[in-house]
C-alpha cells in the first residue's frame, strides 16, 4: 500500500469516527462541535489526496474557521449548562426507522452501483499541468462559471438579511 | 330595432334574460341608493322586476319557441352556434327539439308562477334569493338547450350552486344538512360523467374525426335532421379489443351514475326528502318542477344515444331500479306524517314511472315519459305551493295537526282535492295520459314489470286519497285550525295558474305529443343505427361519406 | 454545446429584482434615519413611521417586479431563445423560463399588496422583509431557468433561505418561530438529498448541465437512477408532494399569511417548472419507469392531500392540505408527459395563482388586532357582515374544488384532458375521487360564511390594497372561467395559447 | 497509484447514511444542523471525487465541474447555517429549550 492510499485510510476512519462520535456518543455539545471540526479536517486531507488544494484549503477556512465557529458562537450564547444533548439518541419510531433503513439501502444501492459504472470510463491517471491548483480553478470561476458566483453572492446576501432580521435583540 | 337580433338569437334571450334582471338586481340597489339618496328600495321592488323579467321570458318562449317550432320538421330547431373553446371542439351550441322544447315551457312557466307563490315567505336577504332563483333559471334553460357536451355539463353542474344557497340560506332547520347532502350528491355524481365525456370525445379524436363536444354533426346553418350523434364508434364491450374505459358499458355506467342521483333513482334517493323537507317552498317546487326532470333528460338525450348497445343491456337493471322506487317511493310515503316528506317520497315514485318509460325503449313509452315529466312537474309543483301556503298559516306540516281544514278554507280544500287527483292520473287531466302511455310502453317491452307499475298506481291513490282525507275532512278539532284564513287572491291565482295546464294537457294531449313524438321516434331510429351490429364500422364510414 | 455571447440583458428581470433588493435595504436605512431621531420618540409615532416606510418599500418592490415582469414579457414576445452563460451555459432564457418568471413575478407582486397593510397589523413591519421577498424572487427566477445542476442547486437555495427567514418574520408569535424551523430543518435536509442526487447523477454522466447528462445518462445504471430518484425527491419537497409533504401543514399555519401565500403561489410554480425543465431536458425519452414514479407520487398527494384537509378545523391547514392535493393534481400531469400535459400544467399553475392568493387574501383581510382570524369559526356569518367578502371567498374556493363556472375547472379539465390521452385513466379516476371528497371541505366554508350566525363581532374593514387583490383575482378566475382560451377584447393574447407556447420549449 | 474512486464514493455514501441518521435521530437542534452540514460534506466528498474521473475533456483540457460545485456547496452551506442559527436564536427567545420534539404547538 502506498503512502498516499495509507493517509485515505487514515483520513477516512477519521471522518468517519467523529462523524460517528458527533451523532452518537459525546455527552457535550462542544464535544459535538470538536468531532465535526475534526471531520471536515479529514476530509479536507482526502481532497489534498485528490488534487483539489483549492477546495482543502476553503474547507479548513470556511468549515473549521467560520461555521464550526458560529455554532460554538451560538452554544456560547445559549449557555447551556447541562451539555444539552440529553440521553443519547433514544426511542427511534417506527417512521424513522424506515427512513434510516431507506437510507442506508440507497447508500448501498450507490455503492454497489459504483464498481460497474466506472469500468466504462476509467480514472484519468496523467491529470493535466496544476489540475486543482488555486490558478486554474479561480479561472474556471471567473470565467465559465462567473455566473455561479454572482448567484452565491446573492445566496449569501439573502442569508446575512434573514439571519439578522431573526437574531437580531430588539425590534419594535 | 332589435328584431334581427331577436330573431337570430331566439334562444339565447330567453336563457340569458333572466340572469341578466339577476344582475340588474345585485347592482340596482347600490345604483338606486346613489341616484336617489335612499337605503335602497323596499323589497316589492326587487319582487316586481323578477317578476316582470321571468313573466317575459315564459312569454318570449311560447311565442318565440313554441310559436315558431315546426312539428312537422325533426331534428334540433332555431340553432344557435357560437365558437366558444374551437380548438377544443367546445361551442356555444343551442337548439330545441320536441323534448326540449316542453321542458323550456315548463320550466319558464313555473318560474313566474313560483315567485308569486312564495311572494311573502321569504324576509331577509330576499334581493340574493331572486338573484339565485333568476340564476338558477338561466341556468336550467341553458341546459335543456345545449347540444354542446361540455356546455351541458358545465350549466348541469353550476345549476347546482343556486340551489346550494337556496336550501342553505332560505331552507328549514336542518337546512345545512340537507344543503350539503343536496350539492355533495348531485355534484360529485357527475364527476365521472366528465370522465366519460372526455373519453367519447378522445375516442372521436382518434378515429378520424375532429376534436368535437358537439352532439350533433353541424352542417352549414343548421344540423341536418336525423344526423348521427357524434360519429363515434363505441365499442359495446371489452371484446373488440377496446381497453375496457372505452366501452359503453363503462361509459353509460358514469352517465347513469350522474342522471340517476338526479331524477333520483332509488339508491342515490335519500338526499331528496332532506332537500324538499328543508328548502323553501320556491325551492322545493323548482326542485321538483325542473330540476328533477334534468336527470330523466340526460338519459334521453345524452345517454341512450350515445350508448345505445349499453342502454339496451342495462335496460332491465334501470327498469327493475325504476319499479323498485315506484313500490318503495308509495309504500313509504303512505307512512309518513309530514305533508311536505310525503310529496317529496310520491316524486320518486313518479320518477320511477319516468324512468320506466325512458327504458321501455319504444315510442309510446318514451314519449309517455316526457309528458309525465311535464305532468309531474305541474302536479307536484302545485302540492309544494299549496303545502306552501298551509305551513306559513300554521307553521307545521304535521298531517295530525289538521283536520276539517274544508270548513275554514273551502278555497284551499277544494284546490287541494284538485291537484290530488291531477296527482293521482286522473283521467281527464294531464297525469293519466303520460301514466297510460308509460303503461302502455311497458306493457309492450314487459308486461310483468307494467304489472308491477300498476300497483303504484293504485298504491298513490290510496297515500294522497287517505292523506286528502285526514287534513281536509274530518273533524275540525284542533282550535289553532279554526281561525284559518283561506286562501288570498294571489294565492289562488299562483294555483289557478298551474291547474290551467293540467286540465288543457288532460284534454287535448295532442299539441305536445304532436311536438314530442317525431323527436323521440328520431332519437329511437338513432339508437338502432348506432347499434354496433358487426357491420357498424362500414356504416359508419358510409356515414362519414355522407356527409362534408 | 456552444455558449451564446454571454447577453447582459438576458438577466434583466434577475437583475432588476435583485437590485430592487439591494435599493430597499437602503431605503428602509435611510428612511428611517429620518424618521426616529434620538430613542426618545414615542411608539405611537414609530408605529405610524414605520406604516409610511413600509408603504414606500412595498411600491419600491413593486416597482422592481413590475420591471422585471415587463422585460420578461418583452422577451417572451420576442421569442428569445438562448441559453447563456459567461463561458457555458447555465441559464436558459426561453418561452419557459420567461413565462414562469412573469408568473412568479405576479404572485410577487400579489404578496407584496397584501403585505402593505397586514404587516402593520401584526406589528412585523420590518424593511428586510420587502428585501428578503425579492431576493426570493430572484431565486425562482434562477430556478425556472436554469439549465445546469450548479445554478439549479443555488437557485433552490437562493429561493429558499429568505422564505426561511420570512416564515419566521413574526418573531413574538412562536407558532411562527416553530414554523421557521421545521421547514428550515425538513428543507436542509431535503436540498441535501437533492445536492447528493446531484452529486450522483455527474458521477454517473460525467456532466451537470441537463444535455450533458441526458446524453450521458443512456441506459441509466443504478448510480444514475438512484441519483435521479435523489434528486426527483428533494424537488418534491419544495413542491410539497406526498410523502415529502410533512412540513407543508404546519409551514402554512405558522408563518405569516402572507408569506403562506407568497410562498404557495410562486415556489410551487417554480419548482414544477424546473422539475419539467429537468424531466423534459435531462431525461427525453422519460422511460416508463419515471413516470409509474410520478404516478404513484400523484395518486398519494391526491390521495393524503384530499383525505387530511377534511379534518382540519384551521383554515390556513386546510389549504396546505389543499395544496398538497394540487401539488398531487400537477403531477397526473407529470406522469402523462405530453406536451398537451405540460400546457395543461402550466395553465394549471396560472390559475391556480389566482385562487390561492385570493383565498390568502380573505384570510389576511379578516386578520386585526394583532390575530389571525383563521379558524374555520371565525368565518360564521361572514356573509351578513361582509357581504362581498364572503362572496369572492365562495367563488375562489369553488375554483379550488374545480366546480364549473369557474377557471379552477377549465385547468382540471384540460389536466384531464391531457391525463386521458396519455391514457392515464387510473390516475383520472383517483383525481376524480378525490375530487369528490374535496368538496367537502371546500363547501364547509362557503356553509358556515353564509348558513350560520356570526359569532364575533370584529369591524375590520378591506383595506384598498386587498381590495385590488381580491378584484383582480376573482375577474381572473371568472375571465379564465370562459375565455380561457378565446379574446373577447381583442388583446391578441389567449391565455391557453400562452401556456402552449412557454410548454413547446422542447420542440 | 491514485486512490480508487470506488472507495471514496463508498465514504462519501457512508457520511451521508450517518448525517441522515443523525438528522432524523437525534433531538438536540444544535446537532441536527450539525448532521446537515455531515450531509453537505458527504456530497461535496462526492463531487470532488467525482471530478478525479471526469477530470479531463476529449481534448484534454481541465474540467472543474465537481470542484467548482463543491466551492459553491461550502458558500452555500455557510449561508445556510447563518439561517439556521438565527432561527434558532429567536425561537430560544420564545421558548427556553433546544429540544426538538418540545416544538409541539405544531404537531410533527
Amino acid at each position: 500500500m502506498s503512502f498516499e492510499m495509507f493517509l485515505f485510510y487514515a483520513f477516512a476512519f477519521l471522518a468517519v469516527f467523529s462523524a460517528v462520535a458527533m451523532i452518537g456518543f459525546v455527552r457535550h455539545i462542544v464535544a459535538a462541535a470538536m468531532s465535526l471540526v475534526v471531520t471536515m479536517v479529514s476530509l479536507a486531507g482526502i481532497y489534498v489526496l485528490m488534487h483539489a488544494e483549492l477546495i482543502a484549503a476553503i474547507q479548513i477556512l470556511v468549515y473549521a474557521g467560520a461555521i464550526v465557529v458560529l455554532f460554538l458562537f451560538v452554544i456560547m450564547l445559549l449557555d447551556l449548562r447541562d451539555g444539552g444533548l440529553g440521553p443519547a439518541a433514544r426511542g427511534q419510531n417506527l417512521v424513522k426507522a424506515v427512513g434510516v433503513g431507506g437510507t442506508v439501502t440507497i447508500g448501498t444501492l450507490v455503492v454497489a452501483s459504483v464498481s460497474g459504472v466506472f469500468s466504462v470510463n476509467p480514472l484519468v491517471e496523467s491529470l493535466p499541468e496544476g489540475f486543482g491548483e488555486h490558478r486554474a480553478l479561480g479561472i474556471a470561476l471567473f470565467t465559465d462559471y462567473a455566473l455561479a458566483v454572482e448567484l452565491v453572492g446573492l445566496v449569501l446576501l439573502a442569508s446575512i438579511v434573514g439571519a439578522v432580521i431573526l437574531a437580531k435583540r430588539k425590534i419594535d | 330595432m332589435l328584431g334581427p337580433y331577436v330573431d337570430a338569437y331566439l334562444i339565447s334571450w330567453v336563457v340569458f334574460l333572466p340572469l341578466a334582471s339577476g344582475l340588474l338586481l345585485l347592482v340596482a340597489n347600490s345604483v338606486a341608493g346613489f341616484l336617489l339618496r335612499s337605503n335602497g328600495l323596499p323589497k316589492v321592488v326587487w319582487q316586481v322586476i323578477a317578476m316582470s323579467s321571468t313573466s317575459l321570458t315564459f312569454v318570449a318562449s311560447l311565442f318565440g319557441l313554441w310559436g315558431r317550432f315546426d312539428p312537422e320538421e325533426t331534428g334540433y330547431q332555431l340553432v344557435e352556434r357560437v365558437a366558444w373553446l374551437p380548438d377544443y371542439g367546445i361551442h356555444y351550441f343551442v337548439g330545441v327539439d320536441g323534448i326540449s322544447l316542453v321542458l323550456v315551457l315548463l320550466t319558464s312557466f313555473l318560474m313566474p308562477v313560483v315567485l308569486l307563490a312564495s311572494w311573502n315567505e321569504i324576509d331577509r336577504w330576499s334581493r340574493s334569493y331572486l338573484f339565485f332563483m333568476l340564476a338558477l333559471e338561466t341556468a336550467m334553460l341553458g341546459t335543456f338547450v345545449s347540444l354542446n357536451l361540455f356546455q351541458f355539463y358545465v350549466l348541469w353542474e353550476v345549476m347546482m350552486i343556486p340551489m346550494l344557497f337556496i336550501i342553505g340560506i332560505w331552507g328549514g332547520p336542518r337546512r345545512i344538512y340537507a344543503a350539503t347532502k343536496f350539492f355533495l350528491f348531485t355534484v360529485s355524481g357527475s364527476l365521472l360523467m366528465l370522465v366519460a365525456l372526455v373519453i367519447v370525445y378522445r375516442m372521436n379524436f382518434e378515429q378520424g374525426g375532429a376534436l368535437n363536444f358537439d352532439l350533433v354533426r353541424f352542417v352549414g346553418h343548421a344540423p341536418v335532421p336525423g344526423v348521427p350523434l357524434l360519429d363515434t364508434v363505441i365499442p359495446a364491450t371489452t371484446e373488440s379489443g377496446a381497453p375496457w374505459w372505452q366501452t359503453q358499458l363503462w361509459l353509460f355506467g358514469a352517465f347513469a351514475l350522474a342522471f340517476g342521483i338526479k331524477v333520483p333513482m332509488v339508491p342515490f334517493h335519500t338526499w331528496l326528502p332532506d332537500a324538499h323537507v328543508e328548502a323553501p317552498t320556491g325551492g322545493s317546487v323548482i326542485l321538483a318542477g325542473v330540476l328533477l326532470k334534468m336527470g330523466a333528460y340526460g338519459f334521453l338525450r345524452f345517454a341512450l344515444p350515445l350508448f345505445p348497445d349499453a342502454a339496451l343491456a342495462w335496460a332491465p337493471w334501470m327498469t327493475g331500479l325504476a319499479l323498485v322506487g315506484i313500490v318503495y317511493g308509495s309504500l313509504v310515503a303512505m307512512v309518513q306524517r309530514d305533508v311536505k316528506k310525503l310529496v317529496a317520497y310520491s316524486s320518486i315514485a313518479h320518477l320511477g314511472f319516468v324512468m320506466l318509460g325512458v327504458f321501455a325503449l319504444n315510442l309510446q313509452g318514451v314519449t309517455g315519459a316526457v309528458l309525465q315529466m311535464v305532468n309531474h312537474g305541474l302536479a307536484t309543483g302545485a302540492l309544494f305551493v299549496l303545502v306552501g301556503f298551509i305551513y306559513a298559516r300554521r307553521r307545521t306540516r304535521e298531517i295530525a295537526d289538521f283536520g276539517g281544514l274544508a270548513r275554514p278554507m273551502p278555497v284551499f280544500a277544494a284546490l287541494l282535492g284538485f291537484v290530488v287527483m291531477a296527482s293521482i292520473g286522473l283521467p281527464g287531466l294531464g297525469g293519466f295520459v303520460g301514466e297510460f302511455l308509460i303503461l302502455l310502453g311497458s306493457f309492450g317491452a314487459d308486461p310483468w314489470a307494467a304489472v308491477i307499475a300498476t300497483t303504484g298506481v293504485v298504491l298513490a291513490a290510496a297515500y294522497m286519497l287517505w292523506m286528502y282525507r285526514r287534513v281536509v275532512f274530518g273533524p275540525l278539532d284542533k282550535p289553532e285550525n279554526r281561525g284559518l284564513i283561506d286562501l288570498d287572491l294571489r294565492e289562488r291565482v299562483a294555483v289557478g295558474l298551474l291547474a290551467l295546464p293540467i286540465v288543457w294537457i288532460g284534454v287535448n294531449p295532442s299539441p305536445l305529443l304532436r311536438r314530442i313524438e317525431p323527436s323521440v321516434s328520431i332519437l329511437l331510429q338513432e339508437m338502432e343505427l348506432r347499434r354496433s351490429h358487426d357491420e357498424i364500422p362500414s356504416a359508419f364510414e358510409a356515414r362519414s361519406q355522407e356527409l362534408p | 454545446m456552444e455558449a451564446e455571447a454571454f447577453d447582459v440583458a438576458a438577466l434583466a428581470p434577475l437583475g432588476f429584482v435583485a437590485i430592487g433588493a439591494l435599493v430597499t435595504l437602503m431605503l428602509e436605512v435611510v428612511l428611517s434615519r429620518r424618521a426616529f431621531v434620538g430613542e426618545g420618540v414615542d411608539p405611537e409615532t414609530r408605529l405610524v413611521a414605520r406604516a409610511r416606510i413600509g408603504i414606500v418599500l412595498a411600491f419600491a418592490s413593486s416597482a422592481a417586479i413590475v420591471l422585471a415582469m415587463y422585460a420578461a414579457i418583452y422577451q417572451f414576445e420576442l421569442g428569445f431563445e438562448t441559453a447563456f452563460g459567461p463561458g457555458r451555459p447555465m441559464l436558459q432564457l426561453d418561452a419557459l423560463s420567461t413565462f414562469a418568471t412573469a408568473l412568479i413575478g405576479l404572485g410577487a407582486l400579489l404578496s407584496v399588496w397584501l403585505s402593505i397593510t397586514y404587516l402593520p397589523a401584526l406589528r412585523i413591519n420590518h424593511g428586510e422583509y420587502y428585501a428578503l421577498l425579492l431576493l426570493s424572487t430572484a431565486g425562482m427566477f434562477v430556478l425556472v431557468s436554469a439549465v445546469d445542476l450548479i445554478s439549479l442547486y443555488l437557485g433552490l437555495e437562493l429561493t429558499s433561505l429568505p422564505i426561511y427567514a420570512l416564515a419566521g418574520f413574526n418573531r413574538r408569535r412562536l407558532r411562527s418561530n416553530e414554523a421557521a424551523l421545521k421547514y428550515f430543518l425538513m428543507g436542509a435536509v431535503a436540498s441535501a438529498v437533492l445536492l447528493y442526487g446531484m452529486a450522483l447523477l455527474y458521477g454517473a454522466t460525467g456532466h451537470t448541465d441537463f444535455t450533458g447528462i441526458s446524453q450521458g445518462f443512456a441506459g441509466g445504471g443504478g448510480l444514475a437512477l438512484s441519483g435521479l430518484a435523489l434528486v426527483i425527491a428533494g424537488l418534491a419537497f419544495k413542491v410539497s408532494v406526498v410523502p415529502f409533504h410533512q412540513w407543508t401543514p404546519d409551514v402554512y399555519e405558522g408563518a405569516p399569511t402572507s408569506v403562506t401565500a407568497f410562498m404557495a403561489v410562486t415556489v410551487k410554480t417554480a419548482g414544477f417548472v424546473v422539475l419539467m425543465r429537468f424531466l423534459v431536458l435531462a431525461l427525453p425519452e422519460m422511460g416508463e419507469k419515471v413516470s409509474v414514479l410520478l404516478g404513484v407520487l400523484a395518486g398519494l398527494s391526491m390521495l393524503i392531500g384530499n383525505l387530511m384537509a377534511v379534518v382540519q378545523d384551521n383554515v390556513k391547514r386546510m389549504l396546505a392540505y389543499s395544496a398538497v392535493a394540487h401539488a398531487g393534481y400537477l403531477m397526473v400531469g407529470f406522469a402523462a408527459g405530453t406536451p398537451e400535459a405540460w400546457t395543461a400544467v402550466l395553465f394549471y399553475l396560472f390559475v391556480y395563482l389566482f385562487m390561492t392568493v385570493g383565498v390568502f387574501c380573505v384570510v389576511i383581510a379578516l386578520a386585526q388586532g394583532g390575530r389571525e382570524w383563521d379558524s374555520i369559526e371565525d368565518f360564521a356569518g361572514l356573509a351578513s357582515q361582509r357581504p362581498a367578502l364572503a362572496a369572492v371567498m365562495t367563488l375562489f374556493l369553488l375554483s379550488l374544488a374545480g366546480i364549473p363556472g369557474t377557471a379552477g375547472f377549465m385547468a382540471k379539465f384540460y389536466l384531464v384532458v391531457a391525463a386521458v390521452d396519455a391514457g392515464q385513466i387510473a390516475l383520472v379516476l383517483i383525481l376524480v375521487g378525490t375530487s369528490m371528497v374535496s368538496f367537502f371541505y371546500y363547501l364547509r366554508l362557503p356553509v358556515v360564511m353564509y348558513m350560520q350566525k356570526r359569532r364575533q363581532d370584529p369591524d375590520a374593514e378591506t383595506s384598498s390594497s386587498e381590495i385590488v387583490v381580491l378584484a383582480l383575482c376573482a375577474a381572473a378566475i371568472l375571465y379564465f372561467a370562459f375565455f380561457a382560451q378565446a379574446d373577447p377584447f381583442g388583446t391578441g393574447v389567449r391565455a391557453l395559447d400562452v401556456a402552449g407556447r412557454a410548454a413547446d420549449f422542447l420542440h | 497509484m491514485s486512490i480508487p474512486i470506488e472507495h471514496v464514493i463508498s465514504l462519501s455514501a457512508l457520511l451521508f447514511v450517518i448525517g441522515v441518521v443523525g438528522a432524523l435521530t437525534r433531538r438536540n437542534l444544535i446537532v441536527i444542523l450539525m448532521s446537515i452540514e455531515l450531509m453537505l460534506n458527504a456530497a461535496n466528498l462526492a463531487l470532488v471525487g467525482f471530478n478525479r474521473v471526469w477530470s479531463v475533456t476529449a481534448e484534454g483540457a481541465a474540467r472543474y465541474d465537481g470542484q467548482v460545485f463543491a466551492l459553491m456547496v461550502i458558500a452555500v452551506a455557510a449561508a445556510e447555517v447563518a439561517v439556521g442559527l438565527g432561527i434558532l436564536l429567536s425561537l430560544i427567545r420564545n421558548r427556553d429549550s433546544l429540544n426538538v420534539d418540545d416544538a409541539s404547538l405544531l404537531r410533527w
